[in-house]
């Protein structure tokens, strides 16, 4: 009977169970609720992704009130598989973070972090489902404030300054978003993404809209840590707890970017953005820079966090990439890797985390000889490591493979081989740490402790990513499908106007039933 | 002349949107960035209340006598805006307090000379 | 006159914005904040913004500036001159500031009643609001029915501040050692604070229930309620307050309204609605509507009543503690 | 009529007062003479404006409001500078005649 409710309830049951953790008080039962609440959420949001794949688009009028007046969730193919990573991710750490957050946060401070992350993956889910662009703001600043509630938590005092960076930052990339979408109301009158890109259609170039336009991809660049606008991200995955960084580094940048593209493909139409104001130039200027700026940074850190942080800025650069070349095939090149790169960094981040536990030190040397001492981990380390490199047969050679066709199909040959020169530097940063934890000795501790493997907990949603990486560099079937439609329908306005009316009819079937 | 008087208001607040940004960017003290935002931000509510407002309109609650109301949506979107502002200032401000008590210090400078972030 | 009154409250603005930014004492900075925030709600009032206006007062100039005040008691009031150049943040305000200024180029004019943002939307909301949902005032309608789903959300970002201030600043114990913390030895103080307190609350209670008719709602009521304890602990001692409004309590009241208001939303489930829709909450739905208003107003009320009040506690527990040591 | 002009009256005034007021917060020397200057202008100023405005009403639930709101101001405006007085003579501020007499003290 839930069935035509299903657009609405990866919000709404998190939101639910955040309040419900605070109140159950006992951190065993919050965990517990929380992982459950959380996988409903990723099987919710996998039949939505398999609904939207077969029918279109899905639209939910909440309160009742049709859009424009009221507010509409929307799903579609792209919007689906996002959520389905978010939700997934979010289930998955939660498993982890039982026996990870033991040790970096006190005892009385577990269920805040349960709230803090229900509250969290309320706001992605959010951000990613919405389709009013003024609903997006209010469901960007629940994700942010619990984001900088997680990182806070860390024990370490520098997590203090660097979440109060991230707040800032992000605190000025919400406002001039809020900013953006206030010029866009000013010249429309509406706030529904739909409505909005029909009224925008009627203008060729008006400097309103393209101020408006201008803050908002500004304003989401600082939350997706674009290049010049990266600074907050580094310290924030450095110093915030290993579950933390695990569940932000693979879901909350690529939120972002998803939102980036629905107000450049959804709202003002690809042909606006870069055909009348020529961002695509731009865009794909900073992502090269991002690639190879941050790709050298990582490759000097000895703080492992750090130059995993690093190299997620270097990843959002090929997800930029993508969407600057302006083709189908390279909107779905980027939208494959926010697929991949969320699996590999998830489980990266995982095994970091598994070695600050029992090493207490995420320092490349604490690493030395734990291809002997840690072997599950660091074999999960190693798969994953690979997939950022781009090894065939892992998730993220195909994701490289589709941008590099993408690049040549444009006879951009500059750009193709610019992406393969970043894999270079992908091997020398991931490289260093695989020849540290395999040939190298480990360094006498002078307490003596013998180093164990992690445990079974912390292990199995490390080797789910860990498999999953390779499970989609092998079957591509169900990631490349959805991502390939997910471009179509994104990159053609006439397809949208299609599911539009295709989604109005669903949602009539759904009031008949 | 109308030029100026139609857009005076919008000119006069991106004044003052700019003047607590630069706050934010520019301010060493911690308190003093919370405030800059905050000024930031109201600025940025007072545009959109000026897209609300209709000449010779009345607040929109309606009574006898009335018939232009001014718009009352960017109203709603201003109260929702405020209230995730305030959120924000208190945690902010609760981090500032954990980063005195941490570092000994509210100046960015200082503790950054402590402590490098990376 | 609409607009000479904007006009100098503008300049005032302006003016104090400028003396923020060249002061070096943070407690006039902050004093200068509470002032901008006042002059903001007149200029909102001047709008025909009531709502915000009674928001931002309540909001900007109370508690913001409470806290911000609290925040000071414990970090020092003096900002430490710097000698770093401002250039570079000039340059970027300078830039931004001269886009927004090209944005405004294509505006539509000033309170034009022909403006797009007056055409599309909003007349549904002016025209059709009062047969709908049958309440006078227009933006609570469109708050708490229409655009219902972003005030959840406002909830939920209340909630989460107080999660993150639980988690950052901790709670006091309630019943600690009475330190000598209240003004014990303001006796006018004490008087007034007795008579006003009572009728602070009672004045909440009536921004509560009468937000459907007039200003207010359940945001201004509960942060209203919450400036009445406040003042309680700030004349007679926190722990005196804590006694009063115990902080497990609050964490109880702060989870209890966003279940209130989310499970208004899950009852139109059942009742075959789509989530939020309060036509289905009686046989008739205007009556549903104002049902729905009423239930989620009293949720966002106890929300906001025990997160500021949580807050609150928070900074005040981190006073108590620095004082005792 | 009459009404209208008393109020009208009665605003001027008010206003007026307001302005002393604000120009002695400027002028005066030192804390305790301004806060002299704010609080007595202050309570003066409203009785004076929401009586001019309770003259504007038709007597209905507003003038009732305007009327709270006058109890309400009567009621805290002078706490509030009673309190600040009081912690600023708390925290040792001496009163200008004070500061004369001290200064006596030390030439002898």
């Amino acid at each position: 009977m839930f069935e035509q409710h299903f657009p609405v309830l990866p919000i709404v049951l998190p939101l639910i169970a955040a309040p419900l953790c605070m109140l159950l008080g006992r951190s065993q039962l919050a965990w517990l609720l929380a992982t459950i609440v959380s996988g409903i959420s990723f099987c919710i949001a996998v039949s939505l992704l398999m609904v939207t794949l077969d029918q279109g688009v899905l639209s939910y009028a909440l309160g009742g009130w049709e859009p424009p007046w009221g507010i509409e969730m929307r799903l579609d193919v792209a919007n689906a598989l996002i959520l389905s990573v978010v939700t997934g991710i979010s289930t998955l750490v939660l498993v982890y973070a039982k026996d990870s957050i033991a040790t970096e946060i006190p005892q009385s401070q577990h269920t805040l972090f349960y709230t803090a992350h229900l509250l969290c993956l309320t706001g992605l889910s959010g951000i990613l489902t919405t389709g009013d662009a003024f609903n997006l703001f209010v469901f960007l600043e629940i994700s942010s404030l619990a984001t900088y509630t997680l990182v806070s938590l860390a024990s370490d005092r520098r997590a203090l300054t660097a979440a109060f960076r991230y707040l800032v930052m992000g605190t000025i990339g919400a406002t001039f978003i809020l900013i953006g979408v206030g010029m866009m109301y000013m010249k429309t009158g509406t706030l529904n993404m739909l409505d909005l890109a029909a009224r925008i259609g009627e203008f060729e170039y008006n400097r309103t809209l393209n101020t408006g336009l201008a803050f908002i991809l500004v304003g989401v660049s600082i939350k997706l840590a674009l290049f010049p606008l990266h600074m907050w991200l580094p310290p924030a995955y450095t110093h915030a707890p290993s579950a933390v960084s695990a569940f932000l580094a693979s879901t909350a940048t690529k939120v972002a970017v998803y939102v980036m593209i629905r107000f450049i493909f959804t709202i003002y139409g690809a042909e606006y953005v870069f055909y009348s104001m020529g961002m695509d130039v731009i865009l794909l200027v900073l992502a090269i820079v991002a690639i190879f700026n941050c790709s050298f940074v990582a490759t000097v850190q000895s703080n492992v966090k750090t130059m995993l942080a690093y190299s997620s800025v270097a990843q959002i650069g090929y997800m930029i990439l993508g969407i600057s070349l302006v083709t189908t095939a390279g909107l779905m090149a980027g939208l494959l890797h926010i697929f991949n790169h969320a699996l590999m960094k998830g489980a990266l981040f995982m095994a970091v985390g598994a070695v600050f536990m029992r090493t207490g030190s995420a320092d490349i040397k604490a690493f030395r000889g734990l291809g002997k001492t840690m072997p599950w981990t660091m074999a999960a380390f190693t798969i994953a490591g690979l997939s950022i490199i781009g090894v065939p047969l892992t998730a993220g050679f195909v994701s490289k493979w589709y941008l590099v066709t993408a690049a040549l199909e444009q006879q951009h040959w500059m750009i193709a081989f610019l992406v393969l020169i970043g894999s270079l530097l992908a091997i020398v940063y991931i490289g260093r740490i695989l020849e540290a934890a395999y040939f190298k000795d480990p360094v006498q501790s002078a307490s003596d402790k013998t180093i164990k493997e992690a445990p079974l907990m912390m292990l199995v949603p490390m080797w789910i990513l860990a498999v999953a990486n390779i499970y989609f560099g092998i079957d591509t079937s169900l990631s490349v499908t959805a991502a390939d439609a997910a471009a179509n329908w994104l990159f053609e306005p006439s397809a949208q106007a299609v599911f539009q009316s295709a989604s109005q009819s669903a949602s009539e079937l759904g009031a008949a039933r | 002349m109308s030029f100026i008087v139609d857009y005076y208001n919008y000119w006069i607040v991106v004044f003052l949107m700019m003047a607590g940004f630069y706050i934010v960017i520019s301010a060493n003290n911690l308190v003093k960035k919370i405030v800059g935002l905050n000024i930031f931000q109201t600025s940025v509510f007072m545009m959109y209340i000026s897209i609300g407002k209709v000449q010779g309109g009345s607040a929109p609650i309606v009574a006898d006598g009335i018939t232009s109301y001014s718009n009352p949506l960017p109203h709603v979107l201003i109260l929702t805006a405020i209230v995730v502002g305030v959120a924000t200032t208190a945690v902010g401000l609760a981090l500032v307090v954990r980063i005195k008590r941490a570092y000994g210090t509210v100046e960015e400078n200082e503790f950054e000379d402590k402590d490098a972030l990376i | 006159m609409v607009e000479l009154i904007d006009l100098v409250l503008l300049g005032m603005l302006a003016i104090t914005a400028l003396r923020v930014i060249f002061l070096k004492d943070l407690f006039a900075v902050v004093m200068l904040f509470g002032l901008y925030s006042f002059l903001s709600a007149l200029i909102f009032v001047n709008l025909d913004a009531v709502d915000v206006a009674f928001t931002e007062a309540a909001v900007g100039a109370g508690i913001s500036t409470v806290l911000m005040l609290g925040t000071l008691a414990l970090t020092g009031r003096k900002e430490k001159a710097n000698n770093h150049t401002a250039l570079l943040p000039l340059l970027v305000v300078i830039i931004t500031g001269a886009a927004l200024i090209y944005g405004t180029l294509d505006m539509p004019p000033f309170g034009h009643p022909d403006n797009p943002a007056h055409q599309h939307v909003a007349p549904r909301y002016i025209e059709e609001s009062p047969k709908e949902i049958g309440l006078p005032n227009m933006v609570t309608s469109v708050l708490a029915s229409y655009r219902a789903f972003d005030t959840l959300g406002e909830t939920a970002v209340v909630f989460a501040a107080a999660i993150g201030v639980l988690s950052l600043l901790g709670m006091p114990k309630p019943g600690g050692v009475a330190i000598d913390s209240g003004l014990k030895s303001h006796l006018v103080l004490r008087v007034v604070a007795k008579l006003v307190i009572p009728m602070t609350i009672l004045f909440a209670l009536y921004v509560q229930f009468h937000g459907d008719y007039g200003p207010g709602g359940g945001f201004q009521a509960g942060v209203i309620a919450a400036a009445a304890v406040i003042l309680y602990a700030l004349v007679f001692g926190l722990p005196l307050a804590t006694h009063v409004v115990r902080p497990n309590f609050l964490k109880v009241l702060a989870a209890l309204g966003v279940l209130i208001y989310a499970g208004t939303g899950v009852t139109s489930f059942f009742l075959g609605g789509n989530f939020l829709d309060y036509n289905v909450l009686a046989s008739d739905p205007v009556v549903g509507q104002h049902i729905g208003i009423i239930v989620i107003e009293f949720g966002i009320g106890i929300t906001v009543f025990a997160a500021m009040l949580g807050i609150f506690y928070g900074f005040a527990a981190q006073a108590e503690r620095t004082n005792i040591q | 009529m009459i009404l209208e002009v008393i109020s009208t009256i009665l605003l001027i005034l008010g206003a007026f007062f307001s302005l002393t007021g604000a120009i002695g917060l400027f002028r005066f020397p030192d804390f305790f003479t301004r806060v002299h200057a704010a609080s007595v202008t202050d309570s003066i100023a409203t009785i004076l404006i929401i009586t001019g405005l309770i003259l504007r009403t038709d007597f209905d639930l507003v003038a009732v409001k305007l009327l709270f709101i006058l109890i309400f101001l009567l009621l805290t405006s002078p706490t509030a500078s009673h309190a600040l007085a009081k912690s600023a003579r708390h925290g040792g501020l001496l009163t200008l005649a004070e500061i004369r007499e001290s200064k006596k003290g030390d030439n002898d």
